[in-house]
């Protein structure tokens, strides 16, 4: 089984944490597994991006060639990746910030309104988590389990009091997805 | 209607890369207008420095040379000589001007070198991420001083600006900022100054602006105006360091 | 052996302290950033300095400075940082002061673009300062690698009184995966040679100038009788080359995706194999060119116009065509795209 | 009378012209740009004094102002 | 046609006058303080400007400003200081600012002594800098050839739009030879790319940076299919090699000493021939591989420990042994002991 | 009979390969004298850079460690946050420290950095043989200015020890001169007390010491010292110009 | 009593303690040393005093001063 | 026929002008001619030392390898150098400045007290030119004219007055070199 991954979106709406998250899990999992962030001048005006990989076999090229899902979390980064997914890939998108979606016929279409949900939850902040729930529901890479315990090893304790929020969050995200 | 403002004529009509609310847009249309007032656009050559500036060749509509970190003021030496008539100015963030530049800077104010320095001074290395620069005020969070610039380790903020009124050949520095339409104004009115100054060829001239780096600075773009008023001008009073060919003198504050 | 999920500039950092690093002195360039950053959290809490210098410059004097008294030190930069730091380079490589020295390429040249790049190479593998010198470059392609070869890097630098260089790219310092941490270093080697407060032995100099032009020709060929011996450190790992036809040469990223390359060719029958120089200086010239007699063709994958290539010229003669694929400036090559390159050559 | 042009899709949501404008004519607007920023929008032009306020703090040219 | 007796650095500093150049930045450093001093003294004649910068980096920097402008400038100096301008050069190179940059090598590495040398092959010939450049290298042999390659080279650099790397030692230097001047160049080329005031055009722009990787790759393509155009610039010299049994491969000062050895070799009944690259990049990789069928070993007499001998042994490949002959540090090779070595090999 | 005065112990025996009358010889005598006065030769470590006291790590009996040019204060700066508690200094020249080292030196300054820059001003580069330096007088002759200094061109003498009193963690600063006993005793004392402010852990220290080159200044060994007193200190007024640990601070005298 | 020494070898003749010796004790010799510079020598030791004049202005650290 | 000669002595003696008078007059005869200067840190504490080779046909090498002339104007410059003349080579002597003679005997060995004789002329400075004399009766290797013109040519008009003292030097030079 091999996964390949991109998040996109813009500073801010937590790509990055996302992507880690998923890493790390993998890890617990002993899974193999690669982060890839975007980084430097692409970040300043705010757009961000990143790559997991996740693979029974060692994962050599640390470029995700054939991205199986994209998580495009706000307009331009559909417009700046829709084409690198394969065919037969799957683009999932947040749809409280895109309201049209990918032309490709070729790829799985899933919608999930991150945004939306995460303000019904409370807090705009965990809309990555949800998105995050979305893909583990379509794609069943790491367990949710996996994915807290990733949350509580990364967090300081003092931070723990937010992990059922997430872990709410991830549950609405796989539920919901459509 | 009359077009009362719009876009100064040198500046290429493409969006900025900079973060939302980041004034280093604002002084480049500062610049821009100065240009167009003086009727200089095929007679100015800018030079771009290395820091979230760099790409701003892109954006003025005028000669540009995109100079190594912290060399603007040799580049900008380099093109003077040869073209002595030209306005040369650099435009350089604190990292680029008074860390890895500081000799270039001085060196340029002591030869007296009939250029403009443009110093955005935002306390920060903006483009490489919120490290630390010789402008980082006491005890302030960068990502390489995370636990506060502490000054028994990394020394009292750099007086960048004072070491360069120091030297004979500095004619004019002035410091502004750039939080308020007035100070706004105002910084225009140094860099014409300046520009004025360095065309009658009266020697080095540079303009210190304090601006923010609200990403960097975490903090949102109004906030970010706030905290350099109150804090980082606190550190950098503005006002005229040096005139040499005007008036009031006014060096080491302290 | 519990794994913990670093960055590759992350696992440099905690890879230098484990191995006793307590001092880096370094200045900010993407791509490897996180190597400051992280030396700023962490060498506070074990008693160590971090200090941001006004320049590279100013940093590889630093590390002239505290590698003199014996200390273990470092400094990281990238592409534009680094040419600055050959004259300290050269310095150091001439007063044999030990230390560590991580490049982490970009594309180049001039300001370039910050991706991860390979165009270096010859900077560091041949000696981008003045004079004759050599350093020791590992060229890690894993962060687990990235971890141990910096651990490593200090001993080798005492062992030898020498510079090593790690030589990386973006994407190996940018990336992050699962590793597991080398122990932290206790015994470290004696240094009579060094400005360290030794009050029982004579003084010591710590220099590189020989105005007599005969003494500074004796210290010459003492280094270069040093760098004969230090090429007893020559390292590379191989895939798959025991019935290869055709042998791909690659170090650091490059390597991975040439991995990848030699897989896929398999499958479509193509009897690729791979040799990645884990040490670019000392580089393997012999088992590359141990590999003449079986194979037909040579591929050397760098992301650079061609710089290894030269080595690997050096390595077999004439004797086999060299072929050079690459992609530049920080565009990443994609296995396919090099496949085919290949299988074009293999097919005729 | 004045009027004020605000170029939406330059805009970066940065909010100073809104703030410093002295007579509150400007405000966010509910939508999104292109870029995804809500972008600063005319709220009450007829009480605009074209005091230029927002041209001088915008840092990205958004403004235009005529009289 | 009338004599002059200079040294070498007057040599250089006079030809590139004569060839246009008005614009000088340098900083000292022994052995070749007399090219910025015969400037600071001629200029001025000519309406030139010498500058003596504070630094070498902030004098490659303004020759990168000067030279962005179109105008025909220079600057120099010595291995430490070469160290530090390899930034610069990355640059200028990158950016293609066309100039010329002399580098008088001494013994190195570190501050090393300041007699004559030739360790710096590398970072001159390969780029110590950082990225993929290349820029044409020149070296001269005698006083004579450092005018005239020096005046060349502006025309070089304005040609490819390059810099120009003028190699040479502190022998050549240092040492005055009767010469015969180039005339004064009337007609330069017109540059449309340059920052030059001409209100009749759009905006030019001089810059390295090229922050999308694609954009950055093209240009390096570019710059690779230019630097595939000025290998036409390939020159070299030849000294009996049409019966020659070895071949001895030297540059510049290191020639001069193979002359005389090819001299006395043949009076002790050895055919030695002499092949002297002229360009060291472009190299004469096919002039030399073409004496191989005739050839029964090669020698590579540099005053280094051995960088020139490796673009020797890409040239020849295994086919024929390659030996170094060197001395170090400032130390001259004498002929015969030069000789003997040679003979040693040719006598079994 | 007692020994009064002999060479210093902290100095090896061998001839210094200085010009006749350059007084480089006589600072490093005076340095050799404080540290053996203080019982340093153990704890002190120099930092030679390159100029004609290049070699001068032949000299000291004490630990060296030799700079490249112009950097001097960075090593300084890598073996005193190793060693804090060493006595650290450099020995620099006015070409290496106010041109090609003007960066490191500043940044030290600013650091605070707890060493001494002991600083031969002469000028000139001596080393090299006779060039420009930043600190050559106006009108001055020298081979890189041998119309003599045009300061349209080439600016006025730089304010180098100046600079970096102006930095808060300089914590003292003087200029002395070595052209007869007095001075020559005076020198002494400064350099005593840079380095017992240094031990103290107060912050950067310099002492500049106008000193002579008759090689290149093309004077006698007396008539040098003459020309010192005459014209070099009239550029560069000697006096302690701060001291923030004591009193007075003079800044920039204009 | 003041006894005072030269090392002539050290010496090169660069006339600074002659200068600088109030009681005038100093002056060259005729002779030449080895690196053929004239030394200084005392030609009045009697008059020396012992200041130390010419040990602080030496450049060489030619001077040995016992009392 | 072809002169290594090596010049040497103390800074302030003219050592380089002798050199370079000589390679200008060999210039001026057509011969082929190097002049090689020590040069540097070398200079610091006053020796100073070049070499001239002079001779019918292309010159190869700059270095004097087999220097058949040694002038040496002080008594360091002779212990430096004497053992680099060949085997029937000459070394010439200052013998204002140094008493005693080499200690090899398979050169010849010759002497001028070019101090002395200077100052009998009224100008020790031209001690120099007095050698320089020797040089050409030991070597003839250009004329006196020639030097003379060399020096004309290398000095400025206003100090041609100095031409008649220099050429009685070198004129005294050949004279009393014994
Ligand atoms: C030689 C070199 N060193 C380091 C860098 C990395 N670098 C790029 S921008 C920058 C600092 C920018 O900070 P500043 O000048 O304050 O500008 P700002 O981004 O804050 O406007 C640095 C260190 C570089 N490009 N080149
Ligand atoms: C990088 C580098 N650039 C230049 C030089 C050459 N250099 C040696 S000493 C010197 C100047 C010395 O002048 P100063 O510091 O004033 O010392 P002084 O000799 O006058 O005492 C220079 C430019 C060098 N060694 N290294
Ligand atoms: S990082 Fe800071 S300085 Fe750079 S564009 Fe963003 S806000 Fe402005
Ligand atoms: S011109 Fe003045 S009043 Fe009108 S919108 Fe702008 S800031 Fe407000
Ligand atoms: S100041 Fe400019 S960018 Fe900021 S909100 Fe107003 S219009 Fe938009
Ligand atoms: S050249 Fe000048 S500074 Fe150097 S030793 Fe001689 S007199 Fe002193
Ligand atoms: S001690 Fe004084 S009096 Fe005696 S010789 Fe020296 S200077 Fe003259
Ligand atoms: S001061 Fe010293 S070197 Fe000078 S003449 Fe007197 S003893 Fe000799
Ligand atoms: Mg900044
Ligand atoms: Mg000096």
């Amino acid at each position: 089984m091999r996964q390949e991954i991109i998040f996109a979106g813009f500073g801010g709406q937590g790509i990055m944490l996302m992507g880690k998250v998923l890493a790390y899990a993998a890890m617990l999992e002993n899974k193999k597994v690669i982060f890839l962030p975007s980084y430097g001048s692409e970040m300043r005006g705010g757009t961000a991006n990143c790559t997991v990989i996740i693979s029974d076999d060692e994962i050599e090229s640390p470029i995700a060639e054939n991205p199986n899902l994209l998580v495009a979390m706000n307009r331009p980064s559909l417009q700046k990746f829709e084409m690198n997914v394969i065919t037969g890939g799957c683009i999932l998108i947040n749809s409280s910030m895109i309201d049209q979606h990918t032309s490709r016929d070729d790829v799985i279409k899933k919608k999930i309104p991150a945004n939306t949900l995460a303000a019904e939850l409370g807090n705009e902040k965990v809309a990555n988590m949800i998105a995050l729930g979305s893909v583990l529901e379509l794609t069943g890479c790491v367990s949710k389990d996996s994915i807290i315990l990733a949350l509580k090893k990364s967090l300081a304790p003092r931070h723990h009091d937010i992990l059922p929020l997430n872990k709410a969050a991830l549950e609405i995200g796989s539920e919901r997805v459509e | 209607m009359k077009k009362v403002i719009v876009k100064p004529k040198v500046l290429h009509n493409i969006p900025w890369h900079y973060c939302p609310g980041c004034t280093h847009g604002i002084v480049h249309r500062l610049i821009a207008e100065v240009i167009d007032e003086m009727d200089l656009q095929k007679d100015a050559v800018g030079v771009a420095s290395v820091g979230c500036s760099c790409f701003n060749y892109d954006y003025f509509d005028i000669d540009m040379s995109a100079a190594a970190h912290g060399r603007a003021p040799a580049v900008a030496t380099g093109i003077k000589r040869v073209q002595p008539g030209r306005l040369v100015f650099t435009y350089q963030g604190d990292g680029d001007l008074c860390a890895i530049g500081t000799a270039e800077a001085i060196h340029a104010a002591v030869r007296g070198e009939n250029i403009t320095i443009i110093f955005y001074n935002n306390g920060i290395y903006g483009m490489t991420g919120g490290q630390m620069a010789p402008t980082s005020l006491p005890d302030m969070k960068t990502t390489t001083s995370p636990y506060g610039r502490n000054v028994q380790e990394t020394g009292f903020p750099i007086k960048m600006t004072e070491m360069l009124a120091l030297q004979e050949g500095c004619v004019y520095a002035e410091r502004t900022k750039v939080s308020n339409p007035a100070s706004i104004n105002k910084t225009k009115k140094a860099i014409r100054k300046a520009f004025e100054l360095q065309l009658s060829r009266a020697g080095f001239t540079i303009v210190e602006i304090l601006g923010t780096c609200p990403t960097n600075w975490g903090l949102d773009p109004l906030q970010a105006i706030k905290w350099m008023e109150e804090k980082l001008e606190k550190q950098y009073p503005t006002g005229i360091l040096k005139n040499s060919k005007g008036d009031s003198v006014i060096c080491d504050k302290k | 052996m519990e794994q913990v999920l670093l960055k590759g500039s992350e696992a440099i950092a905690e890879g230098a302290v484990l191995a006793g690093c307590r001092f880096f002195f370094g200045y900010p360039i993407t791509p490897q950033n996180e190597i400051p950053e992280y030396f700023a959290r962490r060498l506070p809490q074990v008693n160590g300095t971090f200090l941001q210098a006004e320049s590279e410059i100013a940093a590889i004097n630093m590390v002239y400075g505290a590698g003199g008294t014996g200390a273990r030190v470092m400094t990281s930069s990238s592409s534009p940082g680094m040419s600055l730091k050959q004259e300290g380079i050269s310095y150091l490589s001439c007063a044999e002061v030990p230390c560590v020295i991580v490049s982490i390429m970009r594309g180049g040249p001039g300001l370039g673009a910050i991706q991860g790049a390979q165009p270096d190479y010859f900077q560091a593998v041949k000696g981008g300062g003045h004079g004759d010198y050599k350093n020791i470059v590992l060229a890690p392609s894993t962060v687990q690698e990235a971890a141990d070869l910096t651990y490593q890097a200090f001993d080798l630098a005492d062992k030898y009184r020498n510079p090593v260089i790690i030589l990386g790219d973006g994407i190996l310092a940018q990336m992050m995966e699962p590793i597991v941490l080398p122990n932290e270093k206790q015994d470290f080697p004696e240094k009579n040679w060094a400005l360290n407060l030794d009050k029982n032995r004579p003084r010591n100099v710590i220099s590189s100038s020989y105005p007599i032009v005969e003494e500074l020709e004796k210290v010459i060929i003492r280094l270069n009788q040093k760098a004969e011996i230090m090429k007893g450190e020559v390292r590379w790992d191989t895939l798959q080359v025991e019935d290869a036809d055709y042998i791909i040469v690659a170090y650091g990223t490059s390597a991975r995706i040439a991995k990848a390359v030699v897989r896929q060719a398999r499958e479509i029958g193509i009897k690729l194999g791979l040799l990645r120089p884990i040490t670019l200086w000392p580089f393997p010239y012999d088992a590359i060119y141990s590999l003449v007699p079986q194979v037909k063709a040579f591929f050397a994958l760098e992301m650079s116009t061609g710089q290894m290539i030269e080595d690997v010229k050096i390595a077999i003669g004439r004797e086999r065509p060299v072929y050079h694929i690459g992609r530049y400036g920080g565009v990443i090559p994609r296995v396919n795209e090099t496949l085919e390159k290949i299988t074009a050559v293999a097919k005729g | 009378m004045t009027k004020v042009e605000i170029n939406e899709e330059l805009c970066k949501g940065c909010g100073l012209c809104i703030n410093f404008c002295p007579s509150k004519v400007l405000n966010y607007a509910d939508y999104t740009n292109n870029k995804g920023y809500h972008p600063a929008k005319l709220i009450n032009p007829e009480k605009c004094t074209g005091c230029t306020s927002c041209y001088l703090v915008c840092p990205d040219c958004c403004f235009e102002i005529y009289r």
